[in-house]
């Protein structure tokens, strides 16, 4: 049985490859790779009818933006997608502070759903969209 | 360089025995010389005014990450004081632990010019050294914290103290440190395991050997080394009812270390280890018992660390001691900070009342202490800044002992049980200012074995404070208030031969130096393999990344002494 | 009276302490234009940024502000006597340190509004913002005394720190309500979010309306049929008493109201 | 030729470790031993690629142009003085000397001063402000703990090296380290996952709509009331430090504040009236508790799923309270695990000057503090700042969109060696030295100890150290100031000589 859309927390955090990737410029295919993903739960990749490395558009109340799923590596997931800090998961973050100075950047809810049809933006074409620069 | 003319000043100067002399004094290139020409000269007439050399602090915690921590820990401590930038100073903020910048303008306002900065952990000595850089307008130096780093306690414990000097010798350069500061012996390494030590005999855990054993040891060492300072000592037991016992059985294990000549150990904010009385609700002075002794004997210096009544912060690298203290209650912050090998270190936010009857016998026991031990040349006057208050409350401690009346208004205010049981309704003495000039600089500065400091004679380092105190027309005890003012606010501060505070304002910017000890050991400290392989056993950092380099001190003193080992 | 309008929208913040009652009495209209304020780093007068006009006929309120001032901070900070009636949203820190007088804001407030208050009364007729009634960053001296009324909704961690005073909510109030709270009383009409009350030692929170979520930190007491808020109110019950934070060995109080809570209803087999 | 540097520290987390080798052949680095991945990565690679900016640029309709070091100096100093609430933002990928002036140009410009912190542990610094915090440097952990908790981050990821230095893998003067277990359990563990494949392979191929809360959490191992190190991981997913751990508890998402809260409780010998908190039954958590008063030496290191999560620093402010009160029951120290590696000493740095840590404006000549008024996201979100500055980070690549949209509103200079993405968005871009390869200075290290990276290779000819960017920056400051000031000064007279 397949379903149109997923609702989640979700968490956000390093990796080991984000952290390699960063490293290695943020401009670079691995950075790419590494960090315009969203991690899911296997049962869950089954759920919406996904491949690994399919695109996903993963919607918050605050921004909407398409990454490629990948199933998580270690243990289950329920109830959580797990995506790498950087500027594709800052793109559904709220600003939100608690009046600390820490914008909320994970566990919060979001929507999951398949998104074949549209591209995963790049570095340039992301600060593009979304700064004009 | 200019050269400066003060005129007519009654100079206080006890190292030269100039005692309110109506003198000239003359500066040339940084130092106090026999004349100066005076058309050439900038003349300060200081006619009417006191003319000391620069104060000298023994003991006050101004820099280094344990401060630093302190500082962080307390924003609404500085929301209290805020200090705002000006064209020639920074800005900054206070109140019990100022910001760099601002410590530097405040000693120099109050015409001190050299602070001793006496707890460093030596892992984090490169901290220390670049907050010195920041602290303007006074010479420093610091203390490594030594009483408990494995090294010397193995080396102690195997009874080879030579090779314990060489180590230390060595941890003394590789800190740029001028001295060895121990406390708590033992207890602090029992600390890493939640522990402490009770008495001089205790063994510390894992280690076969005593703080007895560890504050002998050091003496010796300290003396094969021929530091110019003695172990600067932070006692076992410290801010425990009774604990004068400590303090006393301590100073007589060092008699044996005596030699007759110089002081073998200085005892460092002894107020704090002058309790009597069992329990916190017997507590009482042990003032006189410790004045006793060291009327007695004349192998020991102290200083106070007079309790001000200010809502401070404690900190210490007595870590056992803080986590007491932060268990009697009713504090809100405790900060513990242990180091590998070496130390630990704790910080709690602390308001001595006047209204606590602890807090009021505090406050009688350093006044009792400083008025009953006879000689002021044992004596130093400090308030552990910040512990028992800011150092900026020195001239309100000034005041307490050159008045009695100052005292007595203040004991009034005190809590009701503490005004019954202190000492000072039955002390007369009332400081001279030639005295009060032994206990801040003179005195210390001999304590601390600093040759060009704390007197005016020629060749003396140009450090002067000028004080609008007219010695013959004033009766200091009777019209104490502005007098403190006069100790709050020099008229002048030269610092190094250059005036730095004029009118009680800062005029000019200088950096002040960092004085530390190069330790020749008449065999050279060598780095062998075992070293190597020992160091990476017991820290985290590699051997090549320890020592302090050049490049963090800005304006280095390099003090060169000779040991015997 | 002295009325204040902004002359324009404000980008940056403005620091205005000197608008306080305090330092207004006994200054000519001419005098309170030239008090200084600032915006950002450039040091302006109040006249620079304010059009004020004076009403002598006019005692109370001694200080009328219209239009947005929610870049505006510290309104009347530490003010000990009269009145100031703000129509507008207003900046951080507003009535911060009050000693005495009254406060009416009729339009939002930022965070840190009476906080460290000692006496006085602030009304707040839109929503209030985090740490409304705490202390400033590490301090654990809150509110003693005086009363804050919100007709609207309030932030996260309001009430911290509280020692004495009264918080009414209209509304609803975000997380750590009254954390650390050792006296006095906060009243929530509506909703309390998770974390209401931790490290409290003493005082009351009651919540009319639901508790998302109670610590475990606090064990139940009892059922009250209804309980007192202030000498002007009580408020309807029954109410199950709850008492925490047992982590901190405290004696304080929740009050959440039984016939809205009905998942704390396992607690009962407890009493 | 090829020269060996020893002891090299690498520049990237907060772990600072100073253990490596680097081999450099013609002033480039070819090898490293003894680093992880990451270090690997930009000390062999990344310093050197492509990515690299190798000269300064100015913004011009639209395009950016590269400029002359002068120009680029004067263009930034111009519009941070015209600002008249400029931020400047950063720091902690820099060197101390560097944060040094920088404190100094936030005062000279009265502006508003944050660094990376209040986006990462921030809340922490905030906590201790609270409560305090009882720690010890990382030694002493190595030396003592036979207990070490990791609670919402995942060092293997974060802070690659931590657990073979610090903590669980290494050997101490009285703690051993527990490595030999691990490598036999993974063994024994790597059938135990051909099981479980199996198992889920079998499972039935319903599923409901609704994915269940939290996963089951096992029940702790027996192992925990033994003797010898061990290490507990608390997290909301399981983790690859969470593998190697004895005891993992997942749990719920958000529920971190509870579950402190009820493990302070039974710490302090008080009983609950719930039997499960965020997930986690409280049988489990008694015998948490009995393990970590039974231990001599305890050791809790959090991350950014606590700073990050709902509570924020209230999270670490009540991690600190149980941390506290085990301190009456046996010895116990909590760390943070602080990201960049020198966070810490921007912390350091500006807490010594002004007393406060981060959070800083200079707006009334004298230095404000507090979080959420002057934290970076905070002045973005609400549209304080007029102009910006950005330093050593990436806010470009960590900070929630919505800030950066206000942040492009005004004029953005930023100082980076890379086209990371705030560079790419600047408007005035310096290029810089990489501080720990091409530069040398102090950081301090997540226990503040501080530390001095060297300097192995020169940097390409032109690209200064940053300390000489925000100098030069600061002295161009004050000479457009004295202008302005005489202008000013000028101006008045012209008008008292027309008046008179």
């Amino acid at each position: 049985m397949v379903e149109q859309k997923l609702r989640v927390t979700l968490i956000t955090g390093r990796t080991i490859d984000q952290g390699v990737a960063k490293e290695l410029g943020k401009g670079s295919q691995e950075y790419f790779d590494n960090v315009a993903v969203c991690f899911l739960d296997s049962s869950d990749i089954k759920r919406l009818g996904l491949k690994n490395g399919m695109n996903v558009q993963v919607t918050s109340p605050y921004g909407s933006i398409v990454v490629k799923a990948k199933k998580y590596p270690y243990g289950t997931l329920s109830g959580m997608v797990f995506m790498p800090c950087g500027l594709w998961a800052n793109a559904i973050c709220s600003d939100a502070t608690d009046s600390i100075g820490m914008p909320t950047f994970r566990g919060f809810t979001v929507e999951v759903e398949p998104a074949p049809d549209k591209p995963v933006l790049t570095l340039d074409e992301l600060l593009k969209q979304e700064f004009g620069k | 360089m200019t050269e400066i003319l003060i005129k007519n000043g009654f100079v206080i100067d006890p190292l030269n025995n100039i005692n309110c002399q109506k003198m000239d004094i003359a500066i040339k290139d940084g130092k106090i010389v026999e004349k100066v020409n005076e058309r050439e000269a900038k003349v300060i007439d200081a006619s009417g005014l006191t003319v000391m050399a620069g104060g000298v602090d023994i003991h006050s915690h101004i820099a280094g990450s344990e401060v630093n921590i302190g500082r962080m820990l307390r924003p609404d401590d500085h929301v209290k004081d805020v200090v705002r930038k000006t064209a020639l100073t920074r800005s900054g903020t206070g109140y019990s632990i100022p910001s760099t910048y601002v410590t530097g303008y405040r000693y120099s306002k109050m015409g001190y010019t050299t602070v001793m900065n006496p707890s460093m952990a030596a892992m984090k000595a490169k901290h220390a050294h670049e907050e010195l850089n920041d602290i303007p307008l006074i010479d420093k130096a610091v203390f490594t914290l030594l009483g408990d780093w494995w090294v010397a306690l193995e080396t102690i414990a195997k009874g080879d103290l030579e090779e314990c000097a060489r180590h230390i010798a060595w941890m003394i350069r590789a800190t740029r440190s001028y001295a060895i500061k121990i406390v708590n012996p033992g207890g602090l390494e029992s600390w890493g395991f939640g522990r402490n030590v009770h008495s001089l005999d205790d063994e510390v855990p894992n280690f076969s050997l005593t703080p007895r054993d560890i504050i002998t040891g050091m003496a010796k060492v300290n003396a094969m080394l021929n530091m110019p300072h003695t172990i600067h000592l932070h006692t076992n037991n410290l801010g425990i009812p009774g604990n004068y016992k400590t303090t006393i059985e301590t100073m007589q294990a060092l008699e044996s270390v005596y030699k007759g000549d110089k002081p073998v150990g200085h005892i460092t904010h002894i107020q704090f280890s002058s309790f009597a009385g069992d329990n916190w609700a017997h507590f009482k002075s042990g003032a006189a018992e410790i004045a006793n002794y060291l009327n007695a004997h004349n192998h020991m210096t102290i200083d106070i660390g007079q309790v001000t009544f200010a809502d401070t912060t404690t900190m210490t690298a007595d870590g056992p001691f803080e986590f007491s203290l932060y268990e009697l209650g009713g504090h809100n912050k405790w900060v513990n900070s242990d180091v590998e090998t070496e130390s630990s270190g704790g910080i709690i936010p602390f308001h001595f009342k006047k209204k606590n009857a602890v807090n009021a016998i505090q406050w009688s026991i350093g006044l009792e202490l400083s008025l009953m031990i006879k000689d002021p040349w044992k004596v130093s006057m400090t308030t552990d800044h910040p512990n028992g208050g800011p150092f900026y409350h020195y001239p309100r401690v000034f005041a307490w002992l050159y008045s009695r009346k100052a005292r007595e208004a203040t004991l009034k205010k005190c809590n009701k049980k503490a005004q019954r049981k202190s000492l000072l309704p039955t002390l007369d003495r009332e400081y001279t200012l030639y005295e009060l000039a032994i206990i801040t600089r003179a005195g210390t500065a001999k304590a601390l074995g600093l040759k060009n400091k704390g007197h005016l004679g020629i060749g003396a380092d140009a450090d002067v404070a000028i004080y609008n105190i007219n010695p013959e027309t004033t009766d200091i005890a009777q019209n104490y208030k502005p007098v403190r003012k006069a100790f709050s606010n020099a008229i002048y501060t030269i610092k190094d031969g250059e005036i730095v505070v004029k009118d009680k304002e800062i005029i000019a910017i200088r950096p002040g130096r960092t004085m530390w000890l190069d330790v020749q050991t008449k065999e050279p400290y060598r780095i062998n393999e075992e070293m190597k392989r020992k160091f990476k056993e017991y820290w985290t950092v590699e051997f090549d990344n320890y020592p302090v380099t050049d490049h963090y001190i800005k304006v280095p003193e390099k003090i060169t002494i000779q040991a015997s080992v | 009276m002295i009325t204040i309008t902004p002359k324009r929208k404000f980008d940056v913040p403005i620091q205005a302490a000197c608008i306080n009652v305090d330092v207004f009495t006994g200054k000519t209209l001419n005098e309170i234009k030239k008090l200084a304020i600032t915006e950002g780093k450039e040091n302006l007068t109040l006249d620079d940024a304010f059009d004020l006009t004076e009403d002598k006929t006019l005692e109370t309120p001694n200080i009328t502000l219209t239009g947005d001032f929610s870049k505006v901070k510290r309104i009347g900070q530490g003010m000990k006597t009269g009145e100031i009636i703000i129509n507008g949203n207003v900046g951080m820190h507003t009535g911060e340190k009050l000693a005495g007088g009254k406060i009416v804001i009729n339009g939002n407030s930022d965070g840190w509004t009476g906080s460290e208050m000692k006496k006085g009364l602030i009304e707040i007729h839109g929503d209030a913002g985090d740490y409304t009634a705490s202390p400033f960053r590490g301090n654990s001296a809150g509110m003693k005394g005086g009363l804050i009324t919100v007709d609207g909704n309030v932030g996260s961690n309001v009430g911290c720190y509280l020692q004495g005073g009264t918080i009414k909510i209209k509304g609803s109030a975000g997380r750590f309500l009254g954390h650390h709270m050792s006296d006095g009383t906060i009243y929530v009409e509506k909703n309390c979010a998770s974390r209401a009350g931790t490290f409290m030692t003493g005082g009351k929170i009651i919540i009319n309306g639901t508790v998302e979520l109670l610590m475990p930190t606090f064990t139940i007491d009892s059922i009250k049929p209804k309980v007192k808020v202030d000498a002007t109110q009580n408020a309807q019950g029954p109410f199950y008493v709850f008492l925490g934070d047992i982590a901190e060995r405290g004696t304080g109080k929740i009050f959440a109201l039984k016939t809205t809570n009905p998942e704390l209803a396992t607690y009962e087999k407890y009493l | 030729m090829a020269e060996i540097f020893k002891s090299v520290v690498c520049p990237i987390c907060g772990c600072l470790c100073d253990d490596l080798e680097a081999t450099v052949e013609n002033n480039e680095i070819v090898k490293m031993k003894n680093g992880c991945a990451v270090c690997e990565a930009k000390m062999v690679h990344g310093y050197k690629s492509d990515e690299r900016i190798l000269e300064p640029y100015i913004r011009k309709d639209g395009k950016l142009v590269p400029v002359s070091m002068d120009e680029a100096i004067c263009k930034a100093a111009q519009i941070l003085t015209d600002a008249k609430y400029p931020l400047l933002f950063g720091w902690t990928s820099s060197v101390s000397e560097t944060q040094h002036v920088g404190v100094e140009l936030a005062e000279e410009l009265g502006g508003a001063l944050d660094n990376c912190c209040s986006v990462c542990h921030g809340p922490s610094v905030m906590a201790i402000q609270e409560i305090g915090i009882p720690t010890a440097t990382l030694g002493q952990i190595r030396h003592r703990a036979d207990l070490i908790v990791y609670w919402a981050c995942d060092p293997w990821s974060s802070h690659p090296r931590h657990v073979e230095r610090y903590t669980a893998f290494t050997d101490g003067r009285f703690e051993k380290s527990e490595f030999k277990e691990y490598v036999q359990k993974l063994k024994a563990k790597a059938s135990q996952k051909k099981v479980d494949a199996a198992i889920r392979r079998t499972q039935v191929r319903y599923q409901p709509s609704q994915p269940p809360k939290a996963a089951i959490v096992e029940a702790p191992p027996q192992s925990l009331a033994k003797a010898g190190r061990k290490m507990i991981v608390f997290d909301v997913r399981k983790t690859m430090t969470a593998e190697v751990a004895d005891y993992f508890v997942q749990v719920e998402p958000n529920t971190d504040y509870e579950i402190f809260g009820a493990l302070r409780c039974l710490v302090n010998d008080q009983e609950l009236d719930i039997d499960k908190v965020g997930g986690v039954p409280v049988e489990y958590l008694k015998e948490i508790v009995d393990a970590m008063v039974n231990a001599d030496f305890g050791a809790i290191f959090f991350g950014l799923g606590l700073t990050q999560s709902v509570g924020r620093f209230r999270n670490i402010e009540i991690a600190i309270a149980m941390t506290r009160d085990l301190n009456r029951k046996t010895k116990f120290v909590i760390a943070p695990m602080r990201g960049h590696f020198n966070v810490t000493g921007a912390n350091t740095v500006f807490a010594w000057q002004t007393g406060y840590p981060f959070a800083l404006d200079f707006s009334q000549g004298y230095p404000q503090y507090n979080p959420g008024e002057f934290t970076a996201n905070d002045l973005l979100r609400r549209g304080d700042n007029d102009a910006t500055l950005v330093i050593s980070a990436d806010p470009g690549a960590h900070f929630p969109k919505s800030s950066i949209q206000n942040m492009m509103k005004h004029p953005l200079i930023t100082i980076n060696p890379d086209w990371n993405a705030i560079s790419r968005l600047g408007d005035v871009v310096f290029p810089t030295q990489w501080c720990g390869i091409e530069q040398a200075g102090t950081a301090y290290r997540m226990d503040s100890i501080p530390v001095t990276l060297k300097k192995i290779v020169e940097a390409p000819k032109g690209i200064l150290a940053d300390e000489e960017i925000v100098r030069r920056i600061l002295e161009k400051v004050r000479d457009i100031k004295a202008q302005k000031n005489e202008k000013d000064i000028q101006g008045q007279q012209q008008i008292l000589e027309r008046k008179m």
